[in-house]
């Protein structure tokens, strides 16, 4: 399987990267800017060896390791192959 | 009393940790791996600073999903006593033990200073003999505390603000909040207060030569609570 | 894979010569294999073989009753007393750092720790040289915030308090900043471990990141200048781990508890070949290394790139046979791959094999004493003798003080240094007892009363003006730093930071350099225990000034008895210790305000400086003064300003003057060697005045402290009079502004 | 115009971040995972008040500031609005 994961800080959260990369760009001269957000995501391989589907499996890893649901929220791209 | 540090792939300040409670204090001290369940009967864990993981994904993450912190949950839902610094307050906010988060710093950067420390609720285990405002250092680049608002509310109602940030005259002022914490926040109590977690390091203000011995009215004030509840 | 043909023009690629490939025929009586060639390449890059600087670094000393390791291992040792001892060293970063400032400071943050972890010791405090452009050069802000983070992050992960260092601005760094990282570690003086292959049979293990395709020939780059073609031949950039750092830091100094390491070496430039050929080398034994057995990254790399692979977080270790329980257990414990790849032999040579067939085979003799040697032809630059004949006669007088003195203090060279230094961790391991913003660092040793104390230092723009006189000033001024705060200095590292040595005129400046630094240890008795050089900083052609960094090593006896720079209270007498002499020719003042480095500064005096640094020795041991601050860069009045320049301090200074000074710029800002503001209470003053008799040194009371403002007062007039609030605001927004133009 | 923009570290470069998190889901229990790379996007929005088109202007950000061209390449999905 290969799958990716992206992970959105929420909306209510305050993400101190991206405001601060909007004012690096910003005094770069590109002003039009309005807000800059930042993410992250992971692609991650396996192998066969797990039960149940490859969509399922990804969300387990959020839930477990990948993603603090506290401040982040996730989406899932799974291929199964 | 006993106390066990835990640690974990990564951690550095372990042995500053051990020698603030074992030297400084000479309170018997065990050292748990993080592979172990056992943590050897302890009246207090404490959870160490510095970068676990190399604070890979997220600072505290991995940490916080190992066989010693599972453990570490069921003392902490005994009542047990479990102070985290900094990484460990991390820890503790990614293993659910306490809310929030811990975001980068609002300067991006890591920071490395002094701070100034006001003691909020004074009847906790860790705070009955903070009779002063605290000059202790912190160095961490994630310390920036987060809550949502309804936790907020509780947090601030229930008294589990344990310190916050403020001027060397202490008046709550941005000026000194260095990471941006919402509402000044550097330490949170759990729900039963037995549980603090802090970014300040108290155990590198335990000498005079180190610049401050503020650090040591924590353990004092923890201590004096034990020696309380035990007698 | 076809076969590579081996010849003369692939060797060029290489950077080896004619000469060179001849006798590399002439050792292994035929035609290199295509992974020979890699070796004989990256073995003899200046970066490697030191080819250019050999002959004139054995002429440093290097011998002291306390030295335990001189130069020759991966970090250099001295004895501390009461059963401990530290090794330290520093090496460049430079290239690295300018294609990719964060990961190249990083990078050299990791593998100076590596040095000394390697030796048995416990890193306990890290010191960092900065070099950049002009503050006006676009690229600068982007160098400098890349840099900084760079090497705190590493630092901090991997848990070693940064505690001091320097930043230099200059225009001359433009087209190449350099990175200077040292590390110091704690040892048992009688657990030293160091890198030998040693015992036929004995198995070679390899433990750490697994290899990829990093960096390959990074060595042989350090060694050509920067030009449009490097920019191509660009290898994978490094990427440090200081998470994997740090569990093999733990996991060796675990494994050096047991006793079954026999020699052990990181893989710093030019990776496994030379780690593996250095370790049999100094041991006089053969090496055998199956490189089908390397831990890999990446796949379908080949021999070659195995053997060069620059990785970073990687070791090499001989162990006693019959261990591999133990080894293996510890490194799984802290999630390391660890794999034994061959064993020692005793037939000097390096054997390498790749799926069952041999792909190398040198006499390691040959490698190392065949391995080319230049004495370069040098020239002293007709710049020199012209240079010296500046007047600064013709130079305008300051005519408003005030102005000039806060332009001054907030200038990219004299402002606070606070924006660098609080992104570094310095206060982890709680043995931080001084820090950035004084004169040194110093960590205490716990269980004992000691500290060890350590001060970077350089002036690249008199090592510039006299390479040989600039190099003795760097010497004085570190030793000097530890001196005022009661240390006494004892050992230096050096990183020799150089251009083109293929240029006659910049040979001139190493040779000079070396010989300046030689009578400056020799008279101060401070041996050069490890160092490094860095050649070919050049870019385009232009290259820097010459910047031999040093760091200073010493021991204080009792730390309650060390002395910081600060005023503490009002009142105390501010005295000036030393020759006061000074002349704007080549300082600071005339750079930073004239553009001109020009003139005849004025030379240390070395047996002046070791009375004086005896002085203050003596008066820190019997806790005499109250503070001590050495004048350097920009003179009298900025340093004067150090001494309360801190967050809420409000003691100022009033100076009463009476002397007949020709010129303000000369007395206030001007420069000379072996000055030092002490402050005192009254009472003490004249003990201290026959002390200085003693010693033979100057001494004059030229001010007292005071209340929240900086004061002058020549002849009854007030000639200066600024709030210190005001000087610090100043001051400490310096960095800021170089970000916002 | 809205956009995003991801970043990946170049294949050959050295992800330690995704090391360790392979190691983590490993010991989590979840053999099968093979291989971790770790990346980052950035959602940006801006006005109007730039010439050209969107997807020009979102390189730009990337050449400028966003990627380190030395250990990273990008993708840029752009909407105009
Ligand atoms: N790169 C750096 N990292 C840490 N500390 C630094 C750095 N650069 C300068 N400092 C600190 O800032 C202070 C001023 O530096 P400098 O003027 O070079 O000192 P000195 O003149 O005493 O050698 C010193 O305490 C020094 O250690
Ligand atoms: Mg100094």
């Amino acid at each position: 399987m290969k799958g990716k994961i992206y992970v959105y800080l929420k909306k209510q959260v305050l993400d101190p990267q991206g405001k601060a990369i909007e004012n690096a760009l910003k005094s770069l001269g590109f002003e039009e800017v309005k807000s800059v957000r930042v993410g992250k995501f992971f692609e991650i391989e396996t192998d066969s060896s797990f039960s149940g589907s490859a969509k399922e499996r990804m969300k387990e890893y959020c839930k477990k390791l990948l993603v603090n649901g506290v401040i982040e929220d996730f989406e899932v791209e799974a291929v199964e192959e | 009393m006993r106390a066990t540090v835990i640690e974990f792939l990564g951690s550095n300040c372990d042995h500053d940790m051990v020698y603030f409670i074992r030297d400084v204090f000479k309170i018997e001290t065990e050292v748990v791996w993080f592979t172990e369940r056992d943590l050897k009967n302890p009246d207090i864990v404490l959870l160490p600073g510095g970068f676990s993981y190399g604070d890979y994904l997220r600072p505290g993450a991995m940490a916080s999903r190992t066989p010693a912190m599972e453990s570490v949950r069921e003392f902490a839902k005994r009542g047990g006593i479990v102070l985290g610094v900094c990484n460990g307050f991390q820890i503790l906010c990614e293993s659910g033990l306490l809310p929030g988060a811990l975001l980068r710093n609002k300067t991006i950067s890591f920071i490395c200073d002094d701070v100034y420390l006001k003691a909020e609720n004074r009847e906790t285990p860790f705070t009955s003999m903070v009779d002063r405002i605290l000059k202790i250092p912190i160095a961490h680049g994630d310390g920036n505390y987060f809550c949502d608002e309804k936790t907020l509310e509780v947090l601030e109602k229930e008294k589990r603000v344990a310190f916050r940030y403020v001027s060397p005259d202490g008046k709550i002022d941005d000026n000194w909040n260095f990471n941006g914490a919402t509402n000044s926040i550097a330490g949170v109590l759990s729900e039963n207060k037995r549980v603090l977690g802090m970014m300040p390091h108290p155990e590198r203000a335990c000498e005079k030569i180190l610049g401050s011995e503020d650090g040591k009215l924590i353990i004092e004030s923890v201590i004096s609570f034990l020696e309380k509840t035990d007698g | 894979m076809a076969e590579i043909e081996v010849n003369l023009e692939l060797a060029r690629k290489h950077g080896i010569n004619e000469e060179e490939w001849e006798t590399i025929k002439k050792i292994l009586r035929r035609i290199p294999t295509y992974e020979e060639l890699g070796i004989f390449s990256a073995m003899w890059s200046e970066h490697c073989s030191y080819k250019s600087s050999r002959i004139h670094l054995k002429k440093l000393p290097a011998k002291a009753p306390w030295v335990i390791q001189g130069p020759g291992e991966n970090a250099g040792i001295i004895d501390i007393g009461e059963g401990y001892a530290v090794a330290f060293k520093m090496e460049s970063h430079n290239h690295p750092s300018f294609i990719e400032p964060y990961q190249g400071a990083a990078t050299g943050v990791g593998g100076i720790l590596r040095d000394v972890f390697t030796m048995g010791a416990r890193p306990l405090a890290n010191l960092n040289g900065l070099f950049f452009g002009s503050p006006d050069n676009p690229k600068t802000p982007y160098l400098i915030k890349g840099v900084v983070a760079g090497v705190g992050d590493y630092g901090n992960c991997v848990g070693v308090p940064t505690i001091g260092g320097q930043v230099t601005f200059h225009f001359c760094f433009n087209g190449n900043n350099l990175v200077n990282a040292f590390t110091l570690g704690l040892m048992k003086s009688d657990k030293i471990f160091r890198g030998k292959a040693e015992g036929a049979g004995n198995p070679v293990w390899y433990v750490g990141s697994k290899t990829g395709r990093d960096g390959i020939h990074g060595a042989t780059m350090a060694s050509a200048e920067f030009s449009e073609e490097t920019e191509e031949k660009k290898p994978t950039v490094q990427v440090g781990d200081p998470f994997t750092e740090k569990l093999l830091l733990e996991a060796c100094l675990e494994i050096m508890e047991k006793d079954v390491i026999v020699g052990i070496q990181d893989m710093g430039a030019a990776g496994l070949t030379s780690s593996s050929l250095e370790m049999a080398e100094r041991s006089g034994s053969g090496i055998k290394i199956d490189l089908s057995k390397i831990p890999l990254r990446e796949k379908h790399m080949t021999p070659y790139e195995i053997l060069l692979s620059e990785s970073q977080e990687r070791m090499l270790f001989v162990a006693k046979r019959g261990r591999e329980k133990e080894i293996l257990e510890i490194f799984r414990k802290w999630n390391l791959d660890a794999a034994q790849i061959g064993e020692v032999t005793d037939t000097k040579r390096a054997e390498f094999y790749f799926e069952g067939k041999k792909v190398a085979d040198i006499p390691i003799e040959g490698i190392g004493e065949s391995s080319p040697l230049y004495n370069r032809p040098f020239e002293e630059p007709k710049r020199f003798k012209e240079n010296q004949n500046f007047n600064a006669g013709a130079i305008e007088d300051v005519k408003s003080l005030k102005k000039v003195f806060l332009d001054f203090i907030s200038s990219p060279n004299l402002c606070s240094r606070k924006w660098v230094y609080r992104q570094y961790d310095q206060s982890v391991r709680t043995n931080t007892v001084m820090t950035s913003g004084s004169d040194a660092g110093i960590i205490r040793i716990k269980g004992t009363k000691k500290g060890v104390a350590m001060s970077l230092d350089v002036n690249p723009r008199l090592c510039f003006l006299n390479p040989k006189e600039g190099t003795k000033c760097a010497i004085a001024e570190s030793a000097l730093n530890l001196a005022v705060c009661g240390a006494k200095p004892l050992a230096i590292t050096d990183c020799l930071n150089f251009g083109n040595p293929e240029k006659k005129d910049v040979m001139w400046e190493f040779v000079e350099s070396i010989e300046g630094m030689r009578e400056a240890c020799i008279k101060l008795e401070t041996p050069v225990v490890s160092g490094n050089v860095s050649f070919y900083n050049e870019t385009e052609g232009t290259g820097i000034y010459p910047t031999p960094s040093v760091v200073m090593v010493g021991v204080v006896e009792d730390v309650n008895n060390i002395v910081n720079p600060f005023f503490k209270e009002e009142g105390l007498e501010i005295v000036l210790i030393g020759k006061n002499d000074p002349v704007i020719e080549g300082s600071l003042y005339l750079s930073h305000f004239f553009n001109i480095d020009k003139g005849k500064f004025n030379f240390v005096d070395l047996d002046y400086h070791r009375r004086l640094i005896e002085l203050l020795l003596s008066l820190s041991s019997q806790k005499l003064i109250e503070s001590a601050h050495d004048i350097s860069d920009g003179g009298l009045l900025p340093a004067l300003a150090e001494c309360f320049l801190k967050e809420g301090n409000n003691i100022g200074a009033e100076l009463f003057l009476d002397e007949n000074f020709e010129r303000m710029d000369a007395f206030f800002f001007g420069e000379t060697p072996s000055r030092v503001l002490v402050s005192i209470k009254k009472e003490k003053c004249n003990r201290l005045k026959s002390i200085c008799q003693k010693f033979n040194i100057d001494y004059k009371i030229i001010g007292k402290t005071g209340r929240n403002i900086l004061k002058v007062v020549f002849n009854n007039k007030e000639i200066l009079n600024i709030p210190l609030s005001e000087i610090f605001e100043k001051w400490e927004k310096g960095f800021e502004r170089i970000f916002k133009k």
